[in-house]
């Protein structure tokens, strides 16, 4: 039961990581319809800025350099690449995010070499234990993190006009033009949140318990995509529960696969995939997205 | 492009020459992977190859050639590795490096055909057998074995215990794990499995199974980030049981992290050579000229194991030199001639039986801020008895 | 890299549309000329050229497919991959002869690639209900978990697969000619295996190419693009939508199991980690590349996205800027990783539509049109 | 907007075309199918590109100021806003959303921006009903409400009209009709393209036809109004020889389509 | 092409989460008929065109073709009876050309598949050449031969209902839905728009369900209407009486539109 309640905890700290990570997606997918392979490379920027930086400036500096820089990077990419593209198709534009990310990925891994970078954040290795129970402290504020920023969207979302305008834009962005909608302004600002995003999720990627940031480290956004997926990709709220659902999913199906020998060991990475398949073929467009129209 | 030596023609001092070798140069070539998933690994072999051949060209070369190494990068992508393969397959003598067991396995066919003799960087069991495909040093069941021997003897581990194995999904972890069910049998242990995959970073959910399982020891064959991950949790959750690693399970760096205290607390590393710092003449000379080529870079069992692999293929051609047959097949059979050799890092390698590993000896170390490299040695070289009389199910 | 052209050019041809506004005979002669070339090319290039000029084939193959289905069906498909598997080792398991101590039923090899191919167009069937229910990115990531699932399975079903070092390829046999290292002797030219193959893989790819150019151009082709258009007035319009999508899904999974029994004839060994989510990438890569829903561009995309790295391992100690690994600069690996991430970004911007563009530009000005018929 | 010429890659869409919207007027423009109204009403709101079409020569300006040149959203911020052809509702989006999305380059005041929606809600109720319905849901005359409604929202100083009775019923459209004339009222100039030549003649003070691209005729409604060509051509008039032509079909002056025998 | 049946809806009803959009309604087409539904905006209309082409499925009542139950079939079975119609909101995929489309019309009646059109069997070839045929003289029918190999998207609004038109017409209906199809056309578009539908009934016998806001239109070619408002029927009968009935005044047609013509007068 102990255990139960362990993987659980962990599973659910780790799923709010995912649900930063997938947030990211979201957030562009809302505003251009583009899947965005990039985003592990954006993750990886965000990261390395922050290690290298925490050195000479302390963490919090050093986080906050971090967010920026990784936003800057993402806006980079819109304006130097998604904006040139003329055409109108979407997944050719996801095309165009995976030479984006192989660049990117090449380029960072290239700086970090072989290192693991430590994040010198301030949790360290502190746990918090509850009886037989015990917490990381950075999963901790994991936890905190995701749940303020994600409310924080939702709110933007729900109050401001930046919603309405990301979703014209994405829609059609003639007819969001004649509204008055700065289709640039709208897709920069959503590639620079992207980024920022995943600069936080990769602030707690690389803290304990893992060992600290190195080139492996962006493969975690692989994990983000069922987790956007399946809690639909145009939904905020999605991104939130997907997040959670991947991460309990893995945590729980690592924790019992010596239960699980059946299937294969090591279900980890599967199972999420699993969930999400099910979860589609009751609802085609993810818990939270919004469905196809069939309307003639 | 088939070529058995005796096409060779006569070189220099009246050597028989074959493919990669002319009278000026011996052409070797090196597959590995600096950009993808192995990079750490591929980066300090390759580099330390380099320095073997730069070291052995400035003192004259072998048989009155100069060594030349081709690198290709295939950044762990099997259509590049065997394209590589297959572009310098012909121009090449042998291959003294590898990296990749599933590529190895891939051209295997082909080497036994076309001779070229291959020293993979990969310590798997599975690729013994052929006589132009040599594992330099101990594969990685007969490393468990040996690591496990350790625990038992060292760390308390005893008849009855249960076992933890986190091993990764492929080659390297699978082989290992025959290890240490081996001597789950021998030993009357019971092994508590958990596979993960590369890209699982956070043991969290793995240490949790292995607590609720109630296990004395862990063995990790994985990479370094999860040992770390693993040491760590094990370390925060008050769960100090002794752990184990394969010599890939470890690298340097680790200790600049906030890992670093609890691997050095109860973290152990099982590797088939001495460890870089070793003290050595040998050692010693290697470090000061790595540092001296690549300051920037870290010193780890990478370095060793280049270094080590390289020398080999050049003691197998000076041996094949001295019987004046530089071709593929003399190099071949002058390594099965190779019975007790030692690179400078305490264990003798023993090429004449193609079945067997060159080595079932295994050195454990133990993570050290100060020692060079961040490894000291807290068992000299040897082989568990449970290890000399497993035959390797190659 | 003169070689680059030489190896694409010839290879798009066969299937090439031939460029509006050029003379018929013009073309014809191109056509002609091409084909001379590409059946004389085993006696003069060396063994890479002719394994690069395969792995070309066989992507080619594939990626003809996947292009039936996204490029012309508008259902993104992340899963190209795991049909590619189930050929390869679908192949090996039914051509095996069980001495490797793994599975293997020994059919006889030609009949076993055929069976590869059905059994993966078997699986696409099977897949084909979620497929049917979903769509865009929500389809494509669903189609990932077919990856996963793949790989999962490759690494576990050891009797099958042969676990993580895979298993090996039993060379094909056909007309009594073994396609193995045993040399024939030929005009001269020793010919092993790839010389060999050669020649079957040009016969599959110029079969490939003119069957999805006749669907593409016929009534099928015009069905599925009413599909991906406009997915309810095709339906009142008389498609029978779900099974045209499961039918396209089958064919394209058919194709993708003919690629992957070549691909696993040239590497003669099958290993799991080929056939993970970078290849799926990589198949969507060469459609978009080429041009979306055209044979012509699916080949020359194939061309391009599967040489091009070889050629950048081959010549990397050649790239601009690199210097030797270990002295901090740019490695070969990471110069050639460079260039291929430029080349995709720089291609998909620059040439909207695809390389097929490229002649039909000057004609039609729409720039960014998928799905317009090779 | 003076002399300006637009083409879609080959096709020439408009040739040298000059018209003047005085403040505060109602400007009709009629013309057939292909003329180039739609053209016309994207050249002045700057949406060509996305049509793969370009301003290949020609000014335009509003009130003394140059916009030809800037880009869509600035010309918003000018104050001009347009129904685009065929309602072009974001489908997926609710009623309300797409209401707010009116808004999004309106200047005014959030109370301003109420009082928009309250005007909007009150000409055309079932918006106010189907707030949450998505739009795309939306019957077709109900969009082209949403569409018009989107468009008031921005509370503009120039309206571009591009067919909006298209597909209301004839209620609704006179309703529409009502509408511009109390925007104009309230000093919103209106530039309207129209297939309902009637009820455009109705509002507007001076009239423009294309054909083909080009200024065919000029001047006053009413004029035109009266002239022989546009009465026969845009107010199908003589309703007769349509009921004729029916009638004639019968006896096959129609192009008469055979039946399909389908004997391969 | 076998005889036309009447079509005849009984008690059809459609709901959608919380509205009725269509409550009870009957009709009747007998066949060679034009038969007009009309009604304000949101009435329903196309929501029953939608039912009949299987788009919709029906929460209540019945369709019934000659003796085919058409509720609960899938659209393209639906299809297969011959049932054909445009769309109100343009449904041409905007970058195919328009012999394209058209030719996609043509799907029932054509029978190669993958097989036959993959390895281009002479039966397809031959095939493909009767029905392109065909297609170009149905679009010297409505007008647009010159327009047949030009993208249907850069074609303007009205060439594109003709299109639509003209694809409907491809299928060889024996019954035929428009959906507002002269929205959006000048006078004399409308007129010849409208000879070409008389036309079409009068050369082909077939019945036609037509919606239309132009009221000259309806007038002009309908043999019976049936008005819908908020989903109910209101009035049905012969196009004279239905103008004049108060309640369909009230409703749909507004007090100074007696005259029976949309457009009214200047
Ligand atoms: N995207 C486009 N690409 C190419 N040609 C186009 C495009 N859009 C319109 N055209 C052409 O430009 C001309 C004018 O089109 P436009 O839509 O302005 O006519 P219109 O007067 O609005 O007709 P309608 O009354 O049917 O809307 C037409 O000949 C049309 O074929
Ligand atoms: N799929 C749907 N979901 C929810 N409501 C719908 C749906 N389809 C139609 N409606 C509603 O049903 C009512 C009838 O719609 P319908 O399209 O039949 O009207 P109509 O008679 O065609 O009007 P118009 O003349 O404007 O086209 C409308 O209020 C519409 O909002
Ligand atoms: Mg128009
Ligand atoms: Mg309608």
């Amino acid at each position: 039961m102990t255990t139960f309640t362990e993987l659980l905890l962990n599973g659910l700290s780790m799923g709010s990581v995912y649900a930063l990570i997938a947030l990211g997606f979201v957030v562009i997918f809302r505003a251009t319809e583009v899947v965005n392979f990039a985003h592990a490379s954006l993750l990886l920027a965000g990261g390395y800025i922050t290690a290298s930086l925490q050195d000479d400036l302390g963490f919090w500096p050093a986080l906050l350099v971090g967010i920026a820089g990784a936003a800057v990077v993402g806006a980079a990419v819109e304006f130097l690449v998604m904006r040139r593209y003329r055409g109108s198709d979407h997944s050719v534009l996801a095309i165009v995010t995976i030479g984006v990310d192989i660049l990117l990925t090449t380029e960072l891994t290239r700086r970090l070499g072989t290192d693991v970078l430590p994040l010198g954040d301030p949790w360290g290795d502190d746990v918090l234990t509850i009886g037989p129970i015990s917490l990381a402290h950075t999963r901790i504020a994991a936890f905190v993190a995701a749940a303020l920023l994600i409310t924080a969207f939702l709110l933007a979302f729900r109050y401001t006009s930046w919603g309405v305008a990301m979703r014209a834009a994405a829609e059609s962005p003639e007819t969001a033009a004649l509204m008055g909608v700065r289709l640039g302004r709208v897709s920069l600002g959503a590639w620079a949140v992207a980024g920022a995003l995943a600069a936080v999720a990769a602030l707690f990627l690389t803290v304990f318990p893992t060992p600290g940031l190195e080139r492996a480290t962006s493969l975690a956004a692989l994990k983000a995509f069922p987790a956007a997926i399946l809690g639909g990709l145009d939904s905020t709220t999605g991104a939130l529960v997907g997040g959670l659902v991947v991460g309990v999913t893995e945590s729980l199906a690592t924790g019992y696969q010596s239960e699980l020998t059946f299937l294969g060991r090591g279900l980890g990475d599967l199972a999420p995939y699993l969930v999400m398949t099910a979860i589609l073929l009751m609802r085609p467009a993810g818990l939270f997205g919004t469905k196809e129209l069939a309307r003639v | 492009e088939n070529d058995d030596g005796d096409k060779g023609d006569m070189g220099a001092g009246g050597v028989k020459t074959g493919d990669g070798v002319t009278a000026e140069t011996i052409d070797l070539g090196v597959l590995t992977d600096m950009t993808g998933v192995y990079a750490t690994l591929g980066k300090s072999v390759t580099q330390a190859q380099q320095l073997y051949v730069e070291q052995t060209n400035a003192g004259g070369g072998i048989c009155g050639r100069k060594l030349k190494l081709t690198v290709r990068d295939h950044a762990y992508d099997p259509q590049k590795a065997v394209a590589a393969y297959t572009e310098l397959e012909p121009k090449v003598l042998g291959f003294a490096q590898f990296i990749g067991s599933p590529f190895v396995a891939a051209v295997e066919q082909r080497v036994d055909g076309n001779k070229g003799l291959v020293l993979p960087q990969a310590w798997s069991a599975n690729l013994l057998g052929s006589p132009y495909v040599r594992v330099v040093g101990s594969t990685y069941d007969l490393e468990t074995i040996n690591a496990i021997d350790f625990l038992m003897k060292e760390k308390g581990l005893k008849k009855g215990d249960k076992l933890g194995h986190v091993y990764f999904e492929g080659d390297y972890g699978e082989n290992a794990l025959k290890g240490s069910q081996h001597m789950a049998e021998e030993a009357g242990l019971t092994v508590v499995e958990q596979k993960i995959k590369p890209t699982d970073n956070d043991m969290t959910a793995q240490v949790s199974a292995l607590k609720k399982a109630g296990v004395k020891a862990v063995v990790i064959s994985a990479g370094p980030r999860q040992a770390a991950s693993l040491v760590g949790v094990a370390a925060a959750g008050s769960f100090d049981v002794p752990v184990i690693g394969n010599n890939s399970a470890f690298a340097p760096q680790l200790l600049a992290t906030q890992s670093g205290p609890a691997l050095m607390k109860n973290y152990y590393v099982a590797s088939p050579t001495l460890p870089i710092g070793a003290d050595t003449a040998a050692a010693k000379k290697l470090v000061a000229d790595y540092k001296k080529a690549h300051p920037e870079d870290s010193l780890d069992n990478g370095v060793v194991a280049g270094w080590t692999a390289a020398s080999v293929f050049g003691e197998a051609l000076k041996k094949a030199c001295a019987e004046k047959d530089l071709t593929r097949e003399g190099v071949g059979k002058a390594l099965l001639t190779i019975d007790d050799f030692d690179a400078g890092f305490g264990v003798p390698q023993d090429f004449t039986d193609p079945k067997a590993p060159s080595s079932k000896e295994s050195v454990i170390l133990q993570p050290d801020k100060k020692a060079t490299g961040g490894m000291k040695v807290v068992q000299q070289p040897g082989a568990a008895d449970a290890a000399t009389n497993y035959t390797t199910g190659g | 890299m003169s070689e680059v052209t030489e190896a694409v050019a010839p290879a798009a041809r066969p299937v090439g549309r031939t460029p509006p506004g050029r003379p018929r005979a013009y073309a014809w002669a191109a056509g002609t000329a091409g084909a001379a070339v590409l059946l004389a090319l085993p006696f003069y290039l060396d063994r890479f050229w002719l394994q690069a000029g395969l792995f070309a084939m066989a992507a080619a193959i594939g990626a003809i497919g996947i292009n039936l289905l996204t490029g012309a069906t508008g259902q993104l498909s992340m899963g190209h991959a795991f049909f590619l598997a189930i050929g390869a080792y679908g192949y090996c398991v039914l051509a095996g002869d069980g001495d490797d101590g793994l599975t293997g039923l020994g059919l006889p090899t030609w009949l076993a690639a055929a069976l590869a191919v059905a059994l993966a167009g078997l699986a696409g069937g099977l897949f084909s209900p979620i497929a049917g229910r979903l769509s865009g990115a929500y389809l494509g990531i669903a189609t990932l978990a077919l990856i996963f699932i793949g790989q999962h399975v490759l690494f576990n079903a050891h009797d099958l697969t042969g676990g993580s070092n895979g298993r090996d390829v039993p060379p094909l046999n056909l007309f009594g000619m073994t396609f193995d290292e045993s040399e024939v002797v030929i005009a001269a030219v020793p010919f092993g295996s790839v010389e060999k193959l050669w020649y079957v893989g040009l016969v599959l790819l110029l079969g490939c190419g003119l069957f999805a150019r006749g669907v593409l151009r016929g009534r099928p082709g015009r069905a599925m693009n009413a599909i991906r258009d406009h997915r309810v007035a095709a339906g009142v319009l008389g498609v029978p939508v779900a099974r045209y999508r499961a039918g396209v899904f089958v064919l394209s999974s058919m194709y993708a199991g003919l690629a992957g029994v070549l691909l696993a004839l040239v590497f003669q060994r099958t290993v799991p980690d080929y056939f993970g989510m970078t290849l799926s990438l990589e198949y969507l890569a060469m459609i978009v590349i080429g041009g979306l829903g055209s044979v012509a561009g699916a080949v020359a995309g194939a061309a391009l996205v599967s040489l091009l790295p070889q050629l950048l391992t081959r010549y990397s100690d050649a790239l601009p800027l690199v210097s030797a690994p270990g002295t901090g600069g740019i490695t070969p690996g990471e110069a050639s990783r460079y260039l291929y991430g430029a080349a995709v970004v720089a291609v998909v911007l620059f040439l909207p539509g695809g390389l097929v563009r490229i002649a039909a530009r000057r004609s039609r000005p729409r720039p960014g049109t998928p799905g317009e018929e090779a | 907007m003076r002399d300006v010429s637009v083409g879609y890659g080959p096709v020439r869409a408009l040739r040298r075309v000059s018209i003047d919207l005085p403040d505060g007027a109602v400007v009709t423009v009629l013309g057939g199918n292909g003329a180039g109204k739609s053209t016309l009403l994207r050249a002045i709101s700057r949406t060509l590109s996305f049509q793969g079409g370009t301003l290949t020569s020609g000014s335009v300006h509003f009130d003394g100021r140059r916009i030809d040149g800037l880009s869509a959203d600035r010309v918003v911020a000018a104050g001009i806003s347009q129904v685009p052809e065929g309602r072009k509702v974001f489908a997926r989006m609710t009623v309300t959303d797409n209401l707010r999305a009116g808004a999004l380059g309106a200047t005014g005041s959030r109370a301003a921006k109420a009082d928009a929606l309250r005007r909007v809600h009150d000409l055309f109720p079932v918006l106010a009903e189907r707030g949450a319905q998505r739009a795309g849901l939306l019957s077709g005359g109900e969009q082209q409400m949403l569409a018009v409604g989107r468009a008031l929202m921005a509370s503009p100083r120039l309206l571009l009209l591009d067919e909006p009775s298209l597909g209301l019923a004839p209620l609704m459209a006179a309703r529409i009709a009502d509408t511009i004339r109390e925007i104009n009222a309230q000093g919103t100039s209106v530039l309207l393209v129209e297939q309902n030549a009637a009820l455009a003649l109705r509002l507007a003070s001076t009239a423009y036809v294309l054909d083909v691209g080009e200024v065919a005729l000029a001047g006053p409604a009413d004029e035109l109004a009266a002239s022989d060509e546009v009465r026969r051509r845009y107010l199908g008039v003589v309703d007769e020889d349509a009921a004729a032509d029916a009638t004639q079909s019968r006896l096959g002056a129609l192009p008469v389509l055979a039946r399909w025998e389908d004997t391969p | 092409m076998s005889a036309v049946p009447p079509l005849e809806v009984r008690g059809l009803t459609v709901r959608f989460a919380g509205l009725t959009a269509l409550d009870a309604v009957d009709f009747t087409v007998r066949p060679g008929t034009v038969h007009a539904v009309i009604g304000p905006n949101g009435a329903g209309k196309s929501t029953c065109f939608n039912v009949l082409s299987g788009v919709y499925r029906a929460t209540a009542g019945s369709v019934r073709f000659g003796d085919q139950e058409l509720t609960g079939m899938r659209p393209h079975r639906i299809a297969e009876l011959g049932v054909a119609r445009i769309f109100q909101n343009l449904a041409l995929p905007p970058r195919a050309t328009v012999a394209d489309s058209l030719l996609l019309g043509r799907h029932r009646l054509t029978r190669a598949g993958f097989m036959a059109a993959g390895l281009r069997l002479p039966s397809a070839a031959r095939e493909e050449r009767r029905h392109r045929e065909r297609v170009r003289e149905i679009a010297a029918f409505v007008g647009l031969e010159r327009q047949l190999d030009q993208p249907a998207g850069t074609l303007a609004y009205g060439q594109q209902k003709l299109a639509e038109l003209a694809r409907a017409l491809c299928m060889e209906p024996r019954l035929l839905l428009l959906d507002e199809p002269v929205a959006g056309m000048t006078a004399d578009e409308r007129r010849s728009t409208a000879a070409v539908i008389a036309g079409v009934r009068d050369s082909l016998g077939i019945s036609i369900v037509l919606v239309e806001h132009d009221m000259g239109v309806v007038m002009r070619l309908a043999d019976a209407v049936t008005v819908l408002d908020f989903g109910r029927r209101i009035a049905d009968g012969a196009p004279g009486d239905v103008q004049n009935d108060p309640a369909v005044v009230r409703a749909y047609l507004g007090e100074d539109d007696r005259t029976g013509d949309g457009e009214g007068r200047p």
